[in-house]
């Protein structure tokens, strides 16, 4: 399970593809326990992703690195820093390391460090946590994503906007975890795997 | 004075309006704020961050916001600058003004920041 | 909605700007404002929170204030409107933020009121 | 010692002009301890009251009421309420009473309602107490308001925005306190009390 500047390419188009799809629909999500805007915010960062990775970056580093900054500087949201690190995280790994389990496992700590979320906080971490440890054993699949993003429901949220709302942010979807099953749907579909 | 103040709101609005309620009670502090995305909708830009960050005289800055996505790419900014960032998860108007007032009376950081801890109300989001 | 939010600042921009933080999560909810003296400077007009009160769709409003004396005037229009008026002693920004958040959710104003609890941060100036 | 239509709208006249005189020191006073507008705050305002006073008010409840209403609409900064509460105090009680110490009793009381300050905390309450403790014994001179306008120098100011300076606020005269000595002074120059 390598990471390569090509299936990286691939894995991205089909995300922001996803996201550009589901635009409405995350920002439905978010109207309900956040302002409404994860499906803009989102869109917003992965055109200028798309953009950025157009130009052709030299090698996986570059590319992961450009992901990050397009992400950072464009999305806007929360979700800018957040998935900003966590690919800044991947590229600075990717130097020493292109195995996927170790990037995904290093972008996860940057995504806690930058927010502080723990499991159960009701985020994205919620998504990323699981895919770190199915990815280590081999085992992640589409439906271990699925039950991940779901897992959000029933929690209350414990870090960002839905937080305010305590245990009145139960019985949605964290728009976060959703788009970030997106990343890793894509991830699965795109052979970056196998 | 070596000592400034930066600003980090959601909205384009609130950034402009604390430095002047700031800037009344501490005439020889540099204040500069940064708010909303670069299309200037309800959102944080790192990249006007890091221009607030710039702009000001000060080489270290007590740093305020308003929303936990301001406080992450305020975090960001913090360590892509040479300026030392000190950063307060303290009620934005009311815990600058505060800071504004002490420091331009001269008082040194560690008792601002003494009389910044009762006004600490997030962090945690 | 029966309750509404009234902010009242010193600064016509933070007035401006904190009722689109806030309406952003709050669609439904009736915000309103006043910001600055009648000269549009620096102070609190008790002719603008007397319009903003009007203004407000609802007849029982959350206010939030930055300063001591913008506190007074509220106090004053308080005493002068039919409309029933709750004062809140809490971090403008992100109190109002939560209030308006959870008026939004449809909570009750005594679990809102719980909310604001911590929040508390002045009152005594 | 009762105040009439005629002696409150010499004394009105007396305070405006001093006020007007006074007015950069009461700001350069306030930018040491406060936002530095106390004097400009104050003429507006009682430039506001003359104007009112002017229309020839019908007595004197109705002089004191304008003179509130001018005060809390135009000065803008706490002493806008402040003093508006405590000449609606006195309009309010003048139909019952006009005796000065009585009426001075009751503004007082209104300031101290709508400010909250105590004895001691560095406002313009710590000239009323004294003066209105003063008149109730037939006992206000000029040396007296002096002494409780001095008396705030050395305090620490507990109310107000001086109170966020904590003991940077001891050496400092209080700009309230010396536009409220201008207020008696006034009022012991214009004949109010013999
Ligand atoms: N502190 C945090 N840690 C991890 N994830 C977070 C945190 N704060 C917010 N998020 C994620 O960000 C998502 C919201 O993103 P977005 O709508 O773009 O940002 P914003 O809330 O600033 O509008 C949430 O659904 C959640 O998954
Ligand atoms: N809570 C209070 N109680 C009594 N007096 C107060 C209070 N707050 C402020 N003051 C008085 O108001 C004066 C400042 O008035 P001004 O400069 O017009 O208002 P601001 O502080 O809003 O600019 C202070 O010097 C003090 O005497
Ligand atoms: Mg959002
Ligand atoms: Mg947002
Ligand atoms: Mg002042
Ligand atoms: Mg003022």
């Amino acid at each position: 399970m390598e990471l390569t500047l090509e299936n990286y390419l691939a894995w991205m188009q089909d995300f922001a593809q996803k996201i550009a799809d589901k635009k409405d629909y995350l920002s439905d999500l978010d109207s309900k326990i956040g302002d409404g805007d994860h499906g803009n915010n989102m869109a917003r960062g992965l055109k200028a992703v798309s953009e950025a990775l157009a130009t052709k970056p030299a090698d996986l580093t570059s590319a992961l690195k450009v992901t990050a900054m397009a992400l950072i500087s464009k999305v806007g949201g929360a979700a800018g820093p957040l998935y900003g690190t966590a690919f800044l995280e991947m590229a600075k790994l990717s130097s020493k390391t292109v195995d996927l389990s170790e990037l995904i496992t290093a972008a996860a700590a940057g995504l806690q460090k930058r927010g502080g979320a723990q499991a159960g906080d009701k985020t994205m971490v919620d998504v990323w946590l699981p895919v770190r440890d199915n990815l280590k054993n081999s085992q992640l699949t589409s439906e271990k994503i699925e039950q991940a993003v779901n897992s959000t429901k029933q929690m209350e949220a414990k870090k960002g906007r839905a937080s305010y709302l305590g245990e009145r942010s139960v019985g949605h979807l964290d728009p976060g975890a959703v788009s970030s099953g997106y990343l890793f749907e894509s991830m699965l579909q795109t052979g970056v795997i196998k | 004075m070596s000592y400034g103040i930066l600003i980090v709101s959601h909205v384009p609005e609130i950034a402009a309006g604390v430095p002047k309620l700031l800037q009344q009670v501490a005439t020889d502090v540099s204040i500069t704020a940064a708010g909303g995305t670069d299309e200037q909708e309800i959102g944080t830009s790192l990249e006007k961050i890091n221009q607030a960050i710039a702009a000001n005289q000060a080489d270290e800055l007590l740093a305020f916001y308003d929303l936990g996505s301001a406080r992450m790419n305020l975090e960001m900014a913090a360590e892509m600058t040479t300026k030392k960032i000190h950063l307060y998860d303290t009620a934005l108007v009311e815990s600058s003004y505060v800071a504004a007032s002490l420091l331009q009376a001269g008082v040194a950081l560690a008792a601002i920041e003494k009389q910044l801890e009762p006004l600490k109300i997030k962090g945690n989001n």
